[in-house]
């Protein structure tokens, strides 16, 4: 299951999608911005994306993981446009019938999301200066 | 004919336009409209060398044909998620 | 922060109470009840507990998370007394700057609990059976 | 004197009772304890081979000394968590 929302991201329906009593276990994630990056502070951020392209590549993505492990569902929601810090930009729920499969699975998805997925976020610095992260290239 | 490319993130920021326009003549690779991107929005060059293309909402290579049907776009680095 | 409960795990409190502006990231695990076992049909379950021992044993094992890990918040939470299929009986969440440091600590959490805290499991098998469960001794 | 010892789950089924009294003499220590509950509650006997003994809250070897004011339990194989 997969979701790209303007709003707050509601981690309880989240969890509820992912709940089955064939899971014996549930692990969920959520990205949260921290206020202070080293000496910066984090005033708000934007996140932009390339709809249709994400929603195939997160397609994608589940479907690997559902070869690779044993789940019962899978709901990866990623928030877009304006947020504040400590709002959630991201939530992925794993469910699967023993824990360290919704564990690993869980780490795997949000680790590949950010290789492949094209989201991107900008720092909105609370000095007013505003700046595109792009990891590996300088700005 | 016209080919409109999306771009996103820095490269809508340097080219100022979320559809640059790149005047070619279709069927072209990958590669080819490169240098296109380049000759049209020059700002785009830096930043360029660091992107990825997708073609029809994949990944692209050079030698990605883009046809009068494709959408394409310009994809860098990407950083959504968190932490 | 440790919580022996009666009542039905609150995970949006969970989830709340471990949130922080100095988190990044957050991993929720929540176990919860199958309710076939096997070729068995589980009707409901009973968890027993050794409160006062638990609780020490639970807060050594935050102490000893803390050390290991640079987490901001822990809370760690049993549901004790009568279950139904489905229900949370544990929920664990783990903030921390860093996501790989919440998996990590989170599975060390529950893989931990799961050794040497006194809290046990009475199967009620829908076939009106009742067995508690003790891994590694037979009945 | 009476060494009261809390029973949980299997050891309580067994038993018939959340808290065993045991006649001795205190202190002593754990290995001596189990011999005299064995004797007191002979259900016990299979079971306690796979059980741990928790003095004051805290899980004892059998050369854990046990005065009057400790608090005794005996600990069956524990199945908390889930999956």
């Amino acid at each position: 299951m997969i979701n790209l929302t303007r709003d707050t991201i509601d981690t309880q329906q989240v969890l509820e999608s992912v709940q089955d009593t064939r899971a014996g276990a549930v692990v969920l994630f959520l990205g949260t911005t921290r206020s202070i990056t080293g000496d910066r502070e984090t005033g708000s951020l934007d996140y932009d994306c390339y709809e249709s392209m994400a929603i195939r590549k997160l397609e994608q993505l589940e479907a690997e993981a559902r070869r690779q492990w044993d789940v019962v569902e899978i709901n990866i929601v990623h928030r877009l446009g304006h947020l504040l810090p400590g709002e959630a930009s991201v939530a992925i729920a794993v469910s699967s019938p023993h824990r360290g499969t919704a564990f690993e699975c869980g780490q795997w998805l949000i680790d590949s999301l950010k290789e492949d997925i094209p989201i991107w976020k900008k720092e909105n610095w609370a000095d007013g200066t505003h700046q595109w992260v792009h990891p590996g290239m300088e700005d | 004919m016209t080919l409109r490319i999306k771009l996103f993130a820095v490269a809508m920021q340097k080219a100022g336009t979320t559809d640059l326009e790149v005047e070619c003549s279709l069927p072209a690779n990958v590669g080819e409209i490169k240098q296109l991107v380049v000759d049209t929005c020059p700002p785009l060059s830096e930043i360029l060398p660091h992107c990825r293309f997708a073609v029809d909402d994949e990944f692209a290579s050079d030698d990605t044909v883009i046809t009068e049907q494709a959408s394409v776009a310009i994809i860098p680095p990407v950083s959504g998620g968190a932490c």
